[in-house]
C-alpha cells in the first residue's frame, strides 16, 4: 500500500493540466436545480465538483452509458453498409467517486468478460483512471460492509483520496494511479497523518457496519433453494414495478438491444438500459411472460444480486450504496430485504419451486 | 441529422407536413391544384381520413424527422364526415399545442385549419400563411437533437 | 389508536375486506403498507409525511394486489380523485373497494422528509387542492388539521417560463429532460396510468424511442403528459417518483391548468363527470385556428 | 469487430413453408467468413433487420452443409415482420452461433434418436436430423415424429416427403383432428397420442422434443410411461434475449442463462429448475 500526499493545489493544478490536455475529467457536481444532489458531470476546474456527496446516478454511466451507439447503418435498396462503433475512446479521469460506485466496474468486468469480452466496455475501462474519495458513510441506506465492499474499500479505484488538513492523503493502487499522480503526489512527513488515515478508516467503517450484518456466504445457496418461500409473496405488495432502482444502480448492467432509423435509408442500433423490473423485460413474442407479475420481478433481482450472480462470478452483484432505496417511490428496500432473508434463512428451505 | 441553411438568409425553404382529412381540406387542396392556383412547393400534404386520426406523435415525428412546421387541417366544425371527429380535434390540438409552446415550440409551427372542399383559396392562404410563419422563425432542430446519454 | 386503526381493524376482522392499503413508517420515511390482519391495523399512521397516493395500487395493471380480495384504501383529498378517475374509466368498481377519506392539512415534498410543514418542505399540490376533506368517500377519519403553509413555488416558476421566449423555455426543458433515464417511474406510480400496454412499450409502430436520448426523452414526456390531459388528478407523484428530480408536475400542472381555463374542467373526485378529452362542446374556443 | 457487430448476409432463396412461416436462406457476403464459419446443432443466432432490430432464432440448417445457414421465422413481431419483407439479394445481420449444442458427437453417438416436433420448432429439430442424417453412419434408429395444427401449417414439406422416401429414417408426420385434408396421408391426431401410438423403444435411444408449451406439457409423460429416462429427453428453452452472450440478462432461469448454459436441456435439468420458463 503506497499512501501518499497531495495537496489542494496540486489536486487543482492536476484537474486543469488534464483538462488542458483533452481528458475529461468527471466529478460530482452540484444540481442546478436541487442544492442537494449531485451528478457526476465533466468539470472545467477542480472548484466545481462537490466532493464528498453521493451523486444521484452512479458512475456506471461513464463506462456503460444509457445509450451506447453499436453500429450505424446506411441502406439503400437492399444493399446496406454498416459503420462499427469505434473503439478508442477519449481518456476521461473520474474524480471524487465513490468507494461503493467504484467497486461496481472489478464486480461488473467479470460478466463483461464471462467468455465473450465486451470490447465496448473494456475500451471504456481502459480509457477511465478512477480517483476515489474515501467515504466518511453517508446515513442508514449506506450497507456496503455488508456486502463485501466498504466505504474505505479500493475496490476498482486506481488511487483514493483521504482528506486530511491541507489536502489529500492519496492511496496509489494501481499503477495508472500512481501515473496520473506522478511527481505530484509527494512522501508522507508526518507520520502522525497515516494513524489518522487507519482511525478515519475505521469510524466510516464502524459507522455503516451498524446498518446492516454482513451478508453470509451461504446466503447465494440458501436463496436458490427458497425460491418458492412464502416471504416472496409479502415483499413486494409496494413496489411499482418502474425500475428506478435498476438504473441508479451501479451494478445493474441489463440492457436491451434496439434499432431507429434515424433517416431514409439510415439508422443506428444502440443498447439501452433496461430494468427487469418492468412487464416487457421478459415477455415472449407470443405474449406469454415467465415473470408475470411483480412478486417474480421483484425475485428476480434480489435473486440476480444475491445468488445468480455470486453463484456463477463470486462477487455479490450490490455494492451498498443504497440509492435503490432512496429513489423508490413505494419505500421497498432492498437492505431491509436481505435483512428479513437473513432472519429467515436459519429456517427451513421452502424448495425451488417444483 | 438533415442540414439547413440558415435561419437568417433568404435562402431558407422551409419543409411543411400537412396532415389533411381526405373529405374537406384533401379535396380543397385538389381544388386549388385543378384551378391552378400558384402555391409555394414547400408543403407534403399526407391524407388522412380524419382529422382526428392526427395523434400528436405524427406532429413530434415530423418535427423530428426535420420539418419545419405542420399544418394540420380537416371540415369546417358540423361538417365532419363522421358527425364529430372534428371537435375532438379541436380539443386535442388546443392542449397540444398549449403544452408544445410551454416546452418552448413556437406555436406558430403548428398551424391548424378548417377548409372545406370547396375552398381551395383558403387552403391557399392557409399555406402561405404557415410558411410566412415558419420562414419567420427559421429551421426547426430540437426535436431532432439526440445529445445528452448519447457518447459516441 | 386512532379511529383510523379501529377503523381498519374493524373492517378487516368483520371481513369486510381483506386488505386495508394505508401508511406505515418504513426503514426511511413514511411507505405504503398492506395490512390484512387486524392486528396489524394499529401500525397504520396518518401525517403529514403520508405523501404517496396510494389509489395506484387499485389500478388493475398491479396483478398481485388485485389478487389479495377486497380492498379497503386510505385516501386524501387528492387521492380520491384518482379513485374516481379509475372508477370514471371502468378499471374499477365503486362496489369493489371501500374508501376510507382522511382530512388532511397539506403533506411534504418527500416521504423521508420530517413532519413539520414549512413553506419550503410543504408539497406543490397543496397550494391548489380543494378538497382537505375527501367527499368521496365511504368513510372519513380523523379531524382536519389546520391549513398547509402557502408557497408559490410552483405558480412562480410556471410564471416565469411563461414569460420566457420559446428559444429559452426549450433551453430550460431540454436541459432537464436531458437527464432522463427512461426508467417509466413517473408512468407506474401515476395511478391513471392504467394502459394494458404503453404506448412506450410498443415497437410496431415505436412512436417512442427507447433510447435514453434528448429525443426519445421529450417524445415520451409529451406524450404522457397529453395522455394525462384532463386526466390528472396533480398528486405530483410523477414528479416526487423521478429519481433525477425532473419537474415534470410543471408540464402536468401546466396543462391541467390550460384545460381549465380551455374547457371549464378541474380535476374532480365525482366519478359521473366526464372527462373533457372524452367530449366536446359546439362552441369550444377555437381563435387559434384558422 | 466488437461482439454486437453482425455478419452481413445476402438473402439467397426465400421459401414460403406455410402462410406465416418463411424460410430464408442466407450466404455470408465476406467469402472469408463463410469459410471460417461453423457451428454445431442446437445452436442459434440473432437474426437483424437494419432499422428494426434483432431476433433470436436457432439455426435450421445443418452444420454438416456448409456455406450457408436457414432461418425459419413465424411472422408475429416487429423483426419477424420485417424479415418478411425481405427478398432474394437483400442485405440482413446475423450474428452468432451463440449457446450450447445438442451431444451428437458425444452421448448420443451411436444411439438411436427420436425426434418429436411441434409446428414450426421442427425448425430446431431439422438442422439435428439432417446432421444425424449427413452422418447416418454414426447413429442407429432414426425416428421422426412431427406434427401441426393442419396439413397447410406443416412446415418443411419438402423435407418430409424427402425423409419418407428414406428406408433408414421412420417418419411419423400427423395433423391435429380437423387439419386434414381429403389426401392427407398421414397420421391424425395430437402429438402426444401420436407418440404413444407410434411407440418408439426406449431401449439405447434419445429423445429430441422442441413445440409449443402445451405439447411439450402432455408428451413428456408419454415417453416417461414408455421408458425414457430423463436424462434422455432433450430439448430446447426459448426465454426471451437480446444479446446471446450472457451479458443483458433477461433469459436467465434462476442461475442459468439460458443463451449460454442452454438452450439445449435434459429434462433432469429443467426439473431441477425454477418455474420461470
Amino acid at each position: 500500500m503506497t499512501i501518499k500526499m497531495v495537496s489542494h493545489a496540486d489536486l487543482a493544478a492536476l484537474v486543469a493540466e488534464l483538462i488542458a490536455g483533452n481528458t475529461q475529467v468527471i466529478a460530482p457536481v452540484q444540481a442546478k436545480e436541487n442544492p442537494a444532489a449531485t451528478d457526476y458531470k465533466q468539470i472545467q476546474k477542480l472548484e466545481d465538483a462537490t466532493l464528498g456527496t453521493l451523486p444521484r446516478r452512479s458512475i456506471k454511466e461513464f463506462l456503460f452509458p444509457p445509450s451506447e451507439v453499436f453500429l450505424r447503418y446506411k441502406q439503400h435498396k437492399g444493399d446496406v453498409t454498416v459503420e462499427e462503433a469505434s473503439l478508442t475512446r477519449p481518456k476521461q479521469v473520474i474524480i471524487g467517486a465513490k468507494p461503493c460506485d467504484v467497486a461496481s466496474t472489478d464486480i461488473l468486468d467479470k460478466v463483461m468478460n464471462w467468455d465473450y469480452r465486451d470490447e465496448l466496455w473494456f475500451a471504456r475501462r481502459e480509457a477511465t483512471t478512477i480517483v476515489s474519495l474515501l467515504c466518511p458513510g453517508l446515513d442508514n441506506n449506506c450497507f456496503c460492509t455488508s456486502v463485501g465492499a466498504g466505504p474505505d474499500s479500493t475496490s476498482g479505484s486506481d488511487a483514493m483520496l483521504i482528506p486530511v488538513d491541507g489536502g489529500y492523503l492519496v492511496e496509489l493502487v494501481t499503477e495508472k494511479g500512481k501515473a496520473l499522480f506522478g511527481a505530484r503526489a509527494k512522501e508522507v512527513t508526518d507520520s502522525k497523518l497515516l494513524a489518522k488515515v487507519e482511525e478515519l478508516r475505521q469510524e466510516a467503517r464502524k459507522k455503516v457496519e451498524q446498518n446492516l450484518p454482513v451478508v453470509p456466504a451461504e446466503m447465494p445457496e440458501w436463496l436458490a433453494a427458497n425460491f418458492a418461500n412464502v416471504y416472496w409473496d409479502t415483499l413486494p405488495l409496494r413496489c411499482h414495478g418502474c425500475g428506478a432502482c435498476t438504473f441508479v444502480c451501479p451494478t445493474c448492467h441489463c440492457f436491451e438491444i434496439a434499432d431507429e432509423r434515424e433517416d431514409v435509408g439510415g439508422g443506428v442500433r444502440r443498447r439501452n438500459w433496461d430494468a427487469c423490473q418492468t412487464g416487457k423485460f421478459t415477455v415472449h413474442t407470443s405474449g406469454h411472460n415467465p415473470r408475470n407479475t411483480q412478486k417474480e420481478r421483484f425475485r428476480q433481482r434480489v435473486m440476480h444480486k444475491f445468488s445468480i450472480y455470486p453463484k456463477r462470478f463470486g462477487d455479490l452483484l450490490c455494492t451498498g450504496c443504497g440509492r435503490c432505496a432512496r429513489v423508490c417511490p413505494g419505500g421497498m428496500s432492498i437492505q431491509e430485504a436481505v435483512c428479513q432473508l437473513m432472519e429467515i434463512a436459519g429456517a427451513e428451505p421452502q424448495g425451488n419451486g417444483k | 441529422m438533415s442540414s439547413k441553411t440558415p435561419a437568417s438568409g433568404t435562402g431558407f425553404e422551409p419543409k411543411i407536413i400537412a396532415f389533411v382529412c381526405t373529405w374537406c381540406t384533401y379535396t380543397g387542396a385538389d381544388l386549388a391544384g385543378t384551378s391552378r392556383m400558384q402555391m409555394p412547393p414547400n408543403v407534403r400534404v399526407v391524407r388522412l381520413n380524419c382529422s382526428s386520426r392526427v395523434n400528436p406523435q405524427f406532429v413530434m415525428r415530423a418535427f423530428e424527422r426535420g420539418a419545419d412546421g405542420v399544418i394540420i387541417s380537416g371540415c369546417h366544425p358540423g361538417d365532419c364526415h363522421y358527425s364529430t371527429g372534428n371537435y375532438f380535434t379541436r380539443r386535442r390540438i388546443a392542449i397540444f399545442s398549449e403544452l408544445l409552446d410551454f416546452v418552448g415550440v413556437d406555436s406558430r409551427r403548428l398551424t391548424m385549419s378548417w377548409v372545406s372542399a370547396s375552398q381551395g383559396g383558403k387552403w391557399r392562404d392557409v399555406v402561405s400563411k404557415a410558411i410566412a410563419n415558419v420562414k419567420e422563425l427559421g429551421p426547426f432542430h430540437q426535436f431532432s437533437q439526440v445529445e445528452g446519454g448519447e457518447q459516441q | 389508536m386512532s379511529e383510523m386503526n379501529e377503523l381498519a381493524a374493524k373492517l378487516l376482522s368483520e371481513g369486510t375486506v381483506k386488505v386495508v392499503i394505508g401508511y406505515e413508517q418504513g426503514p426511511a420515511g413514511v411507505r405504503p403498507a398492506f395490512i390484512t390482519d387486524p392486528a396489524k391495523a394499529e401500525t397504520l399512521i396518518f401525517d403529514s409525511r403520508c405523501v404517496q397516493n396510494l389509489a395506484v395500487y387499485l389500478n388493475p395493471r398491479r396483478s398481485h394486489v388485485v389478487t389479495l380480495g377486497k380492498v379497503a384504501v386510505i385516501v386524501k383529498g387528492c387521492d380520491s380523485k384518482a379513485v374516481a378517475g379509475l372508477i370514471r374509466e371502468y378499471q374499477v368498481k365503486r362496489e369493489d373497494i371501500v374508501i376510507i377519506g382522511v382530512r388532511c392539512g397539506g403533506v411534504v415534498r418527500r416521504a423521508d422528509m420530517t413532519a413539520e410543514l414549512t413553506a419550503d418542505t410543504v408539497s406543490d399540490k397543496c397550494q391548489d387542492c380543494d378538497v382537505r376533506e375527501p367527499k368521496f368517500c365511504d368513510h372519513l377519519v380523523l379531524p382536519l388539521p389546520p391549513a398547509p403553509p402557502i408557497t408559490t413555488r410552483r405558480a412562480d416558476k410556471i410564471a416565469e417560463l411563461t414569460k420566457m421566449t420559446p428559444d429559452e423555455r426549450w433551453a430550460y426543458w431540454s436541459e432537464q429532460l436531458d437527464r432522463c433515464i427512461r426508467c417509466h417511474a413517473c408512468r407506474e406510480v401515476c395511478p391513471l396510468c392504467t394502459c394494458v400496454q404503453c404506448i412506450a412499450d410498443k415497437n410496431r409502430p415505436q412512436w417512442i424511442p427507447t433510447s435514453a436520448t434528448l429525443q426519445g426523452d421529450v417524445m415520451w414526456q409529451i406524450t404522457r403528459v397529453l395522455h394525462l390531459a384532463g386526466r390528472c388528478v396533480d398528486c405530483q407523484e410523477c414528479e416526487r417518483a423521478c429519481p433525477l428530480d425532473i419537474p415534470l408536475g410543471l408540464l402536468t400542472r401546466y396543462v391541467a391548468q390550460m384545460v381549465e381555463k380551455r374547457f371549464d374542467y378541474k380535476a374532480s373526485d365525482d366519478p359521473s363527470v366526464v372527462a373533457p378529452m372524452g367530449e366536446y362542446r359546439t362552441d369550444d374556443e377555437e381563435g387559434f385556428i384558422l | 469487430m466488437n461482439l454486437y457487430q453482425p455478419y452481413l448476409m445476402r438473402v439467397e432463396e426465400v421459401i414460403d413453408e406455410t402462410p406465416d412461416v418463411r424460410t430464408l436462406r442466407l450466404a455470408f457476403q465476406d467469402p472469408k467468413v463463410a469459410e471460417e464459419f461453423t457451428f454445431s446443432a442446437g445452436q442459434f443466432g440473432e437474426y437483424s433487420v437494419f432499422g428494426e432490430g434483432e431476433s433470436t432464432f436457432c439455426v435450421a440448417s445443418p452444420p454438416t452443409r456448409k456455406g450457408f445457414i436457414e432461418c425459419s421465422f413465424k411472422m408475429t413481431g416487429r423483426v419477424t415482420r420485417a424479415l418478411r419483407r425481405l427478398d432474394v439479394g437483400d442485405t440482413m445481420g446475423f450474428r452468432g452461433p451463440y449457446g450450447n449444442k445438442f451431444p451428437l458427437d458425444t452421448i448420443m453417438k451411436g444411439k438411436n434418436i427420436v425426434f418429436i416436433a411441434g409446428g414450426i420448432a421442427l425448425a430446431p429439430v431439422r438442422c439435428v436430423i439432417e446432421n444425424v442424417l449427413d452422418l447416418r453412419d454414426q447413429f442407429k434408429d432414426v425416428t421422426i415424429i412431427t406434427g401441426a395444427r393442419s396439413v397447410a401449417d406443416l412446415v418443411y414439406k419438402y423435407k418430409l416427403e424427402e425423409w419418407e422416401k428414406r428406408d433408414d429414417v421412420r417418419l411419423v408426420a400427423c395433423v391435429d383432428p380437423g387439419g386434414e385434408t381429403p389426401d392427407w396421408k398421414g397420421e391424425i391426431g395430437f402429438v402426444p397420442n401420436v407418440v404413444k401410438k407410434a411407440a418408439p423403444s426406449p431401449v439405447d435411444s434419445y429423445a429430441v422434443i422442441c413445440g409449443p408449451p402445451v405439447m411439450i406439457k402432455y408428451t413428456l409423460p408419454v415417453l416417461s410411461e414408455l421408458g425414457f429416462p430423463d436424462d434422455h429427453i432433450y430439448t430446447t428453452l426459448e426465454n426471451r434475449m437480446q444479446c446471446g452472450l450472457g451479458k443483458c440478462g433477461r433469459c436467465n432461469i434462476g442461475d442459468k442463462y439460458v443463451c449460454k448454459d442452454g438452450p439445449v436441456f435434459t429434462l433432469t435439468q429443467i426439473k431441477n429448475l425454477p418455474p420461470e420458463f
